[in-house]
């Protein structure tokens, strides 16, 4: 295991916070930049990068035909991966998903299955016998923190652009051709808090994220709900900071929704 | 198991199983139940059965995983291969490890963790029978063990499962009712005594004004999980101090582990700041 | 890997077993006191609790529906597993079964399965399509010494309790309802020997076992038939000690059987 | 996905999509990409898109891989799941293990190995999106994010897919191409100054008479590759030196991390042979 | 492939291959037949064939299976995939396992392994063709090989399976045997000279007298095995003592391998037990 | 990790090849002895030992019947593995295969399998359901170098000597009964060198691979065909020496081919 993180930066990071400073001069309840681009992958359903400052996240989607799960014939299904490959830092490794990636990806899930915004029912082909199930995996091209909020972000992008294969007469794919679009009726995104010094500090960067005493995440819709929330890192917050929090993720993710949807 | 009948809560004002809305199912904790163990409980919690049991603070191993400035806590959530309706496989899935990661993290906070710098301490949760909130059970019964191992901890941590089903903010969710199509299932892990909040998840749909009842619900219902948590640790050390030296444990351990030895030392030079508010 | 036993105490176990004695005052041939519960997990088909001493073994069988092996079309199965949680010793850890897991589940799994306890055949749905697949499992909750005989005795009485899902008119299993019990033709238990100081020991401890020379199991049946054998550990037996210990296997048996099932 | 038409090239005179037999398709790079990495690239190649990092030289991990005697260059080649028609399963395949080693292999040759003894350089490369040719874009883009990082090489490998189609021996096989009744895919990879042959695989049916004609095609395809690659290199460094002290990178990376500027001496101390040879 | 004839042994006085109801299947065995090795053996017994191969006394690795009191046998009992009648998936399975587990254990009595504390012995046994018996096999080759390498031994471990089919105890049972309704198997080694039993195993319905008489079956069965053994072990020292400095081994073995001469000098320091007992 | 070579034995054999010798007094474009013996396993469909000087290599092959690819249905296939035991050489381990043993499965298969000599289409029982799929694995059993032409002897003679398993009625296999021989259209043949001290050496000992620049292999076969190429190790060839092998290949195998085909 690599680690390319000083103490001493750490110190610095927490040192900043307590004045309500951050490195890169943000405000604490600052996003920074994020920018969109879509469609680079021609073999996938839906592709997007996203660039959220120095992280960069590329997501892509496959549709494929699977079988219902047996106490659900008549439903398709989502599965989302997450990877947080070697060429994006130092400190990242490959192999098996490690605790991070397999939490981030459940993260990232939760905020869209949770919000009802796909349909599993019209994912169906034939009940009991063939649905769509779309895979979305999403990976660090560049990590400087906050994969979550990106990889969610990248997330959303794709299932919103995503087309449906095309089936020939006996309900076979036809490669290479597509017939309408993947329907969504939310657009979950979520946003991501650290706690550093005491103070919450929205879109961490990799060195917060490791300056960080608590995380916290939640997912929320257009419509004023909550579809997923996760509180991470061995510290704590207190009711006030989540319903802080809760309340600046809806204004946030309003504001996000409108840049990468172009509502 | 999808439950397609037309339940309406606001309309029965009670619950399928007959509970009312704040109410949590039968809790049942006993503590030391694991000989070899340096602290372990097992816990009922209506269907829910878990074991838990705590080894260290040790030397924690593989040897890069220590931390110079604190003890590692490491948590490993499984269930039995039967203690689910359709069989689950061997070895630990996503679901599992998330689960571990995220008990780890409640744990970390209620524990003086830079009192054993390069240590792990090592926390295993079994779960044994289950029906919605193995998760909050396993994190309860751990924060005993820990309590139990005499590990020095500003609090314990008391959990528990709120949210929403057919239409009703509910407290301590059951299969059927995390099953509904309303469902929201929220674990809630906090420090009773401050009332921090270090486990938090959420699944659902939930407006913010629903989050704001029913997270009061949540840190009432911890509060309760935590009377019983004191209630078992008592009586273990009640227990104890009655048996006092004519201690029934295993011999092997008692007399002659020089590892055990040492641990016991350890312990004794800490302050065993949860016995000590338990006891009160 | 860890390992908390030192070799005084298992010189001290040594020196012990050549004077006939043991350090928890048992006889040699005795063994340790058996508690009995069962029926904790609703959601098994089965379950027992089995505290052999300060060993404490949890056992639980899931039946489902399965397909056939292409050379028995109308015989369903059992499969047998062992997990040493790291919850119920020091020197256990996680990860895949390791040579003493696998040994002691297939050692179970044998006794059982050579007695002819279970037919087969009465396991069929549908011959070539469906047939019960029974999946039992065990686990220490507390390790010391002997996982052999509580895992069989664990096993047994989980067998001998469990209950048949209940299958719907299309041959599905309608969840949380029961058709009858497995049926059991015979009752086999293992009983588990160690040689330490040249000595025969019945039911080992954990440190006994660390001091073991040889170790030697026997499953054995009411009707006086031996169904499994198994010789571990580096050291060897005469011919003269393997017929005691099948002597002694035989007595022990059929007084634990008693205990057990209550006949 | 077999083509079953009667596609002839010797008759049509040119290819499906247009080419000309010896014309590749439309190749980008771009150097310096990832803000983490020591040197980076992305590559556009027809359809194909992949992106390339290195990372080092550092310390061998684990330690038994150090060779004392030269710094040991560990390729991973791998395939995002949607960079393919059917979804690609996660972990890496056979076929991923193979190229990453014949990859780290033909780049080997290149660089400078022995003024890095006990250490490793991580060479990572991604595809995104792919269309037949991945593993020399890949080859391509790696040896671009090694001279990026400023590795002292003796040269760049600039690589492409050669071979036969259709009756033809052609250039840069697109997937049309590869699946052609009588297809050869030669994917070759060389030092373009030395001509020295770094990479070269063949699967088909091809007789020696052929191999003459169709390595020649290659070596001048690389070559053509090759001019491609300096130029991306000389729009970073021009652009590099025009920014001079006002470099826009990462501040955690800049300022404050020891590792890099550990590295940054030694790639000091080293003669950036490649940046000369591209600046000339 | 169960057999459902209505073969009877006891009427029919003889086996299904016409073997006496205590004769064995034909049994060759040729030591030193992998130059690489340090000791090997190749033994056919009816249709099976192994191949075993012992490296060692070596440096014990991952270092902490290391043992400061005696060497570590290390045991790998491997079939190839077309060994059996379905082929048989890459990877060790969980009877793999076990057989490993009590193939080493069994040769652990063997050898004198306190005489190489911190080192191992790896013992490689390959199973290329089966049919009923393969542990048997490669614990009698095994041994054969640890002789050939020199290893100090009180004797070697000599092995049969004897058990009951078809109403009749048998020796050295098929695999149309194995699968006899009635069918037991007891795969039993012995070390012939003090006919201390070091591998014991048994599947099926046996009673305690029949136990009696098939106890005795198999030591006098595995005494025949022994003979043939040291009939192997004389064949190779005569020719070796023959040949002596004529050795045709392998060139960069013998000249230049630093390990192998290591290993040679602490061999030579060794009393050769077995080789001793055998030449007598 | 073991490794038994030392650094002088590698430069002894990089100053002979210098000077056009070798160890074992070989030519440079000299082959070692090769032995041949089959058929000795009976469970498999075709089996075969190759010894190459001291290299030894067992090949066998399992045709079992399978599903074909969902875009190849009238097609059945090909898998050749490859491992190097542990039994073989002290440098050689058990695990999962490691770059070295997927490099030269996979060579080998591409060998045989893009020479054309399977027709895959006679490999199909039903269309879209039942295909013949042939499982080829070589083994190690005394390593010395030139896995790749040992390999490839031993996967062409046991292709070559093949037999069918029978059906019965209903298109499953009749055990140890055979219908005909697998049919080769072409005999393919890796031809193997490296480059040690500047020159070419054919068929490398397991000291000249380690002591190799680089490595090539080329597949040839009888009707004058490359149907793979393979360069391999951390060094280059030029034009004028790829040339030199391929020709030089080409001749070999020619040889070869009638010594183990006996054509």
């Amino acid at each position: 295991m690599r680690s390319t993180i000083l103490e001493s930066d750490i110190q610095k990071v927490v040192s900043l916070a307590r004045d309500g400073k951050r490195l890169d001069n943000r405000q604490l309840d600052e996003m920074r930049e994020i920018k969109i681009e879509t469609g680079m992958s021609e073999n996938a359903e839906g592709s997007t990068i996203v660039t959220l400052g120095n992280t960069k996240v590329i997501a892509g989607l496959k549709i494929e035909i699977g079988t219902p799960y047996p106490d659900n014939q008549d439903e398709g299904s989502i599965s989302i991966g997450a990877e947080n490959l070697p060429l994006a830092h130092p400190d990242y490794e490959s192999g098996r998903p490690d605790d991070d990636e397999v939490e981030v990806a459940r993260v990232v899930d939760r905020a869209i299955r949770e919000s009802k915004a796909i349909d599993f029912k019209s994912l169906c082909i034939i009940k009991g016998e063939k649905v769509w199930v779309g895979y979305l995996d999403f990976y660090a091209l560049n990590g400087d923190g906050n994969m979550f909020d990106a990889g969610s972000i990248a997330a959303l992008v794709t299932f919103n652009n995503a087309k449906m294969p095309k089936l020939d007469a006996e309900n076979r794919i036809i490669m290479h051709e597509y017939d309408g679009k993947l329907k969504l009726s939310r657009k979950p995104l979520l946003t991501t808090f650290v706690k550093v010094g005491g103070k919450i500090l929205l879109d961490p960067t990799y060195l917060e994220e490791k300056a960080a005493e608590a995380r916290f995440s939640v997912g929320t819709t257009e419509d004023g709900f909550i579809s997923a929330m996760q509180k991470g890192v061995g510290g704590s917050f207190n009711k006030e900071e989540v319903s802080y929090m809760i309340d600046l993720a809806f204004k946030n993710s309003d504001k996000i929704r409108k840049q990468i949807l172009k509502i | 198991m999808k439950q397609e009948t037309m339940i309406d809560y606001k309309k029965d004002k009670k619950r399928i199983d007959g509970r009312k809305m704040d109410e949590s199912r039968p809790l049942k904790i006993e503590v030391g139940v694991i000989p070899n163990a340096n602290g372990s409980a097992y816990l009922e919690w209506g269907q829910n059965k878990v074991y838990a049991a705590v080894y260290g603070p040790r030397e924690a191993l593989p040897k890069h995983s220590a931390d110079p400035l604190k003890t590692v806590i490491k948590v490993e959530y499984r269930m039995t291969s039967f203690s689910v309706p359709q069989r689950k496989r061997p070895g630990p899935n996503r679901r599992d490890q998330e689960i571990s990661k995220v008990l780890g993290e409640a744990l970390t906070k209620a524990v003086f963790v830079e009192q054993f710098p390069n240590t792990e301490i090592g926390v295993y949760v079994e779960v044994i029978d289950s029906n919605a909130g193995s998760r909050v059970a396993c994190l309860t019964a751990a924060s005993c063990a820990l309590a139990d191992a005499g590990i020095p901890m500003r609090d314990l941590v008391s959990a528990i499962g709120v949210g929403k089903a057919f239409g009703e903010l509910v407290v301590d969710l059951d299969k059927a009712e995390e099953d509904a199509p309303d469902a929201v299932d929220i674990p809630i892990g906090i420090l009773p005594n401050s009332e921090e909040i270090v486990l938090l998840q959420l699944d659902g749909l939930l407006t913010d004004k629903e989050w704001e009842i029913v997270s009061k619900l949540g840190i009432n219902a911890c509060k309760k999980v935590y009377e019983v948590q004191k209630e078992a640790l008592k009586r273990k050390f009640d227990l104890s101090e009655a048996m006092e030296k004519k201690d029934s444990k295993n011999v092997s351990k008692e007399n002659i582990s020089k590892e055990n030895i040492d641990k016991k030392n350890v312990e004794k030079k800490e302050v065993k700041s949860v016995k000590k508010k338990v006891k009160k």
